[in-house]
């Protein structure tokens, strides 16, 4: 019945090394290049498609385009030098980085960081969390072709761009959460502000639900595409929402609470169809949890108290060798800093895990094959990548 | 360096079975180098030109850095830029003014030039952050480049990390008044001055596996 | 402490099948053991298919240059028990080579190329390991070495602009905090 | 009959008049889709700068005799389109220069312009514009079936080819418009309208998400400025005929300007709020919704 997407499983045909068997000068099929310069790719990466007719019978992820060395550029910095340029990192949610780097330095330094600190923390994170997604759902819509979206959630974004900027005095780089602690605590009137925010927010998402999710043609788009079999996850390393939408509850605020999060009650949103109208359907989700979860700690955080720990003096920090590994859920998935000390001022080794560092390369070259090229943009978008997580 | 096999001279079969040769350095890309034009014969109409130029300024999507996400905010209602006939095209050929979003690594600034070669005379560049002045943040890594404009023309600088979109808007206001006052001849300058740039770009980027001009 | 003693029985488990090293517990939920190079791959197996430590987290080298050695870090978790463990391998540091692990995880061979390209360690038989990952056309020794000096690289290659002056921190903030010169 | 000579001038001058009000129209339509993202949008007069612009570019490069010939295959498109369709009925000025079976005519143009472009976009040998220009035909193609079904069964409806006559016959009360004695037609025709518009759910020809942007990728500067003055005349010297066939025509110049813009607003609002469908979807649809009702109106006639 279905005349126009016959199956195409056995396709293309494989060598009996397993290669695919594409011969380039035949002339059936084309090289083409979606990105770095190409308004459907998500941020500074190229995908390298080789298309049979309209299909994709091959996809190679590129990236490099963003590599400044971060790992050694923290290795020749001190403990403290390295606080300011880890959060240029990952531009969309700068503030993971700045946490799992000053809690991998408080683990291995012996500091405890103060009880509201870790509430601030917390909430920044959450506030993070919520741009990151509007991001994604503008962006979703917007490889589709319905532009209208994006309008709508960057202006939101910008409302909570404010709320970062009056609490951190930054827009998008906020270097507030440092080794020890963070550098201030809430100013004057913040709760309620934010709560006029937070409603701005949530009926913008009445809106983007009706006009995205309830559309006949996004889901036309979108629904049975880009399928990821949950028995793949581990194995491909997937996490966050895209695992979280093939019904696997990975989320690491619950399976290894960090911060405050034991404290707060939420439930890890879950997905089954883990197409790509269910992952942007659990980011949705996600996000009004993120909103929910910033009234609670907002709710519940003490009103006074240290926000910053006693560190030592910056000139003569050194720190005993040792290694350790600190993780937070970001929108994306699991976001991690690997950090080894040698006992002198300066880290050893840092290595970041993003989470697209697995989704855009041997997840993403996966899922590609026997996807028509229209697709490519919006089967890429859904898996929320960001290349600066791959290439740091 | 080595070429890569879809650059190189081939015989290519046909799916109807017809054998022809394939040389993509020549056929499919423009060998000749950039020459200078110059500008229209009467002030009057250069100046009519100008003025249209610096009123409609399409801008190359393309975003090299961590500032593009300052470019998404413009064209939304906060900073809603296209008040100012400042528009996004997807496509090189028809953009006038390049923004490079932030630092650009070694393998971006190959894309960058390209990108910026197959605009049409004239044409902007405008750099943006502290990392496209002197390196900024990075100004000890081993794969950005420290100065922008030994590698392009840059008309106009817009500093901080990040910059904000007050200041873009900023830049765009200034960038109006260079073009109309006939500043902005970035193109020709890159013209006459073509083997100076040609060489710091070829000083930095040592796999220059691109079609490159026949001299 | 249940969590603490389940690593323990499982490095007392693995013990009995692979020369291991001594548990270093980091944390309840985070240890590490140094596994010889030639086990990596049977107790990455056991790991993944009995122990049920079924996601690479990640795959990372330190560049220890005074002991001329590689460390590679396997950094497994199992989320049921909410549970890290770090395999660590001693490779020597010159003509560094290494089982390659793509066939147990598909996303090992991402990890490998990037070892390969930053620091030289190479993975026979990964896939396109050999290919440029992030770099491209680079001439000098692998950047994440720790031998190879990055200012050194960017003064001799990119043209600086003048006008911008970098102090040594420790000397400049000696100089603010103590002008009178004693030592803080 | 004679030639009347009188007729080229006025011609002339309902061309100038169109060029106008297309560039204001679509100046308008996009400040609408931007009110709906709560934008301000671009000034009404921007398309004006923007043609300057690009007529004022220095370097153009052409990659052969047919790239070049593109955009003029596409503005002849429009222009003929225009200048054989009576603009306001019952004036002699701004008849043009319709004649007796002037209404094949006009559904030639209508399609003219697509395979000029498709020649032109084909020389310039970019890959996006190769694939751009396949989903352009076959798309067009599917949204002229059930367009011509309707043309066909108004022609059986009149008895007549001229589009003069078929105006003249649907004068005198709103309700003798083929939109109310052949509201299948119509149906079937506006919806065959929202697929030649190149506007969202059925802009999958230039989406810049995809192939950005599909033909017109490598055309630039002049070539490009004169395929945006073919972008002004042609929507309207199109919807012109919708106007006349289906819409009772227009008298004057300001029932023109309304019942243009009310037609052009009608794909604008279905465009902006809706993802645009893959071209073998939005084929599957022609073909499932808008062809049926062609065929049905033919019958029902």
């Amino acid at each position: 019945m279905n005349f126009f997407a016959p199956d195409r499983s056995q396709y293309p045909a494989t060598k009996t090394d397993g290669t695919l068997d594409i011969d380039l000068n035949s002339g059936k099929y084309l090289k083409l290049w979606q990105g770095p310069n190409h308004p459907g790719i998500t941020g500074n990466m190229s995908v390298e498609l080789t298309v049979c007719g309209d299909e994709v019978v091959e996809g190679r992820t590129h990236v490099g385009y963003l590599h400044r060395g971060f790992e050694k550029l923290m290795e020749r910095r001190t403990f403290i030098q390295c606080f300011p340029i880890v959060c240029r990192i990952c531009v969309p949610e700068p503030d993971f980085n700045e946490y799992c780097y000053a809690a991998a330095v408080e683990e291995l330094a012996g500091i405890q960081s103060p009880e509201r600190a870790n509430w601030i923390r917390a909430l920044i994170l959450e506030m993070g969390r919520i741009n990151s997604y509007l991001m994604y759902l503008g962006g979703q819509a917007g490889a589709l072709g319905q532009g209208v979206i994006g309008q709508w959630t960057t202006y939101v974004r910008d409302l909570m761009l404010d709320r970062f900027e009056e609490l951190t005095g930054a827009r998008i780089y906020h270097m507030f959460i440092l080794p020890g602690g963070v550098r201030d605590g809430l100013p004057e009137g913040f709760e309620q502000r934010m709560e006029v925010t937070l409603r701005e927010i949530e009926n913008t998402l009445k809106d983007v639900y009706d006009v995205m999710f309830c559309n006949a043609v996004f889901k036309k788009r979108t629904v049975g595409l880009g399928y990821i079999d949950p028995a793949l996850l581990d194995s491909y390393g997937v996490t966050g929402p895209n695992a979280r939408a093939a019904g696997v509850a990975k989320d690491v605020r619950r399976d290894q609470p960090y911060l405050v999060y034991p404290d707060l009650d939420f439930a890890p949103v879950i997905g089954q169809d883990s197409d790509i109208y269910t992952r942007a359907d659990v980011r949705r989700r996600d996000l009004l949890m993120s909103v929910d979860l910033i009234r609670q700690i907002l709710a519940r955080m003490p009103r006074n108290g240290p926000v910053m720990a006693e560190t030592p003096s910056v000139l003569h920090w050194q720190i005993p060798r040792g290694e350790t590994y600190i993780r937070g859920e970001c929108s994306r998935g699991e976001y991690g800093y690997y950090l080894v000390t040698d006992g002198s001022g300066y880290p050893r080794r840092v290595n970041v895990r993003g989470p697209s560092y697995t989704h855009a390369m041997a997840l993403l070259e996966r899922m590609i094959v026997n996807v028509n090229i229209s697709d490519v943009a919006a089967l890429m978008v859904s898996l929320h990548t960001y290349p600066p997580e791959i290439e740091r | 360096m080595s070429m890569k096999p879809e650059l190189m001279k081939r015989m290519v079969k046909g799916p109807d079975g017809v054998e022809f040769e394939v040389e993509p350095l020549r056929d499919y890309y423009c060998e000749a180098p950039p020459t200078v034009m110059p500008a229209a014969y009467s002030k009057i109409v250069e100046d009519l030109f100008n003025w249209a130029r610096s009123e409609s300024i399409w801008i190359l999507g393309f975003g090299t850095g961590c500032g593009a996400i300052e470019m998404r905010p413009l064209m939304t209602p906060r900073f809603d830029a296209y008040r100012y006939g400042i528009q996004w095209r997807p496509t090189p050929r028809q953009a006038n003014l390049f923004v490079i979003s932030g630092y650009l690594s070694t393998k971006t600034l190959k894309r960058a030039i390209r990108s910026y070669e197959q605009m049409q005379n004239p044409k902007y560049v405008i750099g943006l952050g502290s990392c496209t002045i002197n390196g900024g943040m990075y100004w000890d890594s081993y794969n950005t480049i420290k100065r922008l404009d030994d590698y392009l023309p840059v008309d106009l600088y817009i500093t901080g990390c990040m910059p904000r979109p007050e200041a873009l808007l900023a830049g765009f206001q200034d960038m109006k008044k260079l073009i109309r006052a006939g500043k902005g001849e970035g193109a020709n300058q890159y013209a006459e001055n073509f083997a100076w740039y040609k060489a710091n770009q070829k000083r930095v980027i040592h796999d220059w596996d691109m079609p490159d001009y026949n001299w | 402490m249940t969590t603490m003693t389940t690593m323990r029985e499982l490095h007392t488990r693995l013990k009995h099948l692979f020369p291991l090293g001594e548990l270093s517990e980091q944390r309840p939920d985070l240890a590490f053991v140094t596994v010889p190079a030639e086990f990596l791959r049977p107790s990455l197996l056991h790991l993944r298919d009995r122990e049920g430590y079924t996601h690479l987290v990640l795959l990372t080298a330190v560049d220890w240059l005074e002991e001329g050695r590689f460390q590679l870090t396997y950094l497994l978790s199992k989320r049921t028990l909410g549970q890290d463990i770090g395999l660590r391998v001693m490779i020597p540091r010159d003509g560094a080579t290494m089982a390659s692990a793509h066939d147990i995880w598909p996303t090992a061979a991402t990890y490998q190329r990037e070892l390969r390209e930053m620091f030289g360690i190479d993975f026979p038989g990964s896939p396109r390991v050999d290919e440029d990952f992030i770099l491209e056309g680079w001439i000098d020794i692998p950047p994440y070495r720790r031998d190879f000096d990055t200012l050194k690289y960017a003064q001799e290659n990119y043209s600086q602009r003048p006008g911008r002056e970098t102090r040594d921190p420790a000397t400049h903030m000696q100089q603010q905090l103590y002008p009178d010169g004693r030592q803080g | 009959m004679p030639f009347d000579w009188m007729k080229i001038p006025y011609t002339l001058l309902t061309l100038f008049i169109v060029i106008n009000y297309g560039f204001l129209l679509n100046a308008l339509i996009q400040k609408i889709g931007a009110r709906v993202g709560r934008r301000h949008g671009i000034p009404i007069w921007q398309n004006y700068i923007d043609l300057i612009k690009n007529y004022g570019l220095r370097s153009s490069i052409s990659h052969g005799v047919m790239f070049y010939l593109g955009p003029v295959f596409r503005l002849s498109g429009g222009v003929g389109l225009l200048i054989f369709v009576p603009t306001i009925y019952a004036s002699d000025m701004f008849s043009n220069l319709s004649f007796a079976g002037d209404l094949i005519l006009a559904l030639y143009f209508v399609f003219f312009g697509t395979l000029g472009m498709a020649l032109g976009a084909g020389e310039s040998g970019h890959p996006h514009a190769a694939i751009g220009i396949t989903r352009g035909l076959s798309q067009m193609t599917a949204a002229e079936l059930p367009f011509g079904l309707a043309v066909f069964s108004v022609a059986l409806q009149y008895q007549t080819l001229s589009i003069t006559a078929i105006v003249a016959a649907q004068q005198g009360g709103i309700l003798n418009w083929t939109l109310f004695t052949n509201p299948l037609a119509v149906t079937a025709a506006m919806l065959g309208f929202l697929g030649s518009m190149m506007r969202p759910p059925f802009d999958v020809v230039i989406a810049p998400q995809e192939i950005p942007i599909g033909p017109p990728t490598e055309y630039h500067s002049s070539y490009l400025a004169m395929m945006q003055t073919n972008r002004a005349i042609f929507p309207v010297a199109k919807i012109v005929i919708y106007m006349n066939l289906f819409f009772g025509g227009a008298s004057d110049w300001p029932t023109f300007a309304l019942k243009v813009f009310l037609i052009y607003l009608w794909s604008a609002f279905v465009g902006v709020v809706f993802p645009r469908f893959r071209v073998e979807q939005s084929i599957r649809w022609f073909l499932i919704w808008a062809v049926p009702l062609g065929v049905l109106s033919i019958l029902v006639v």
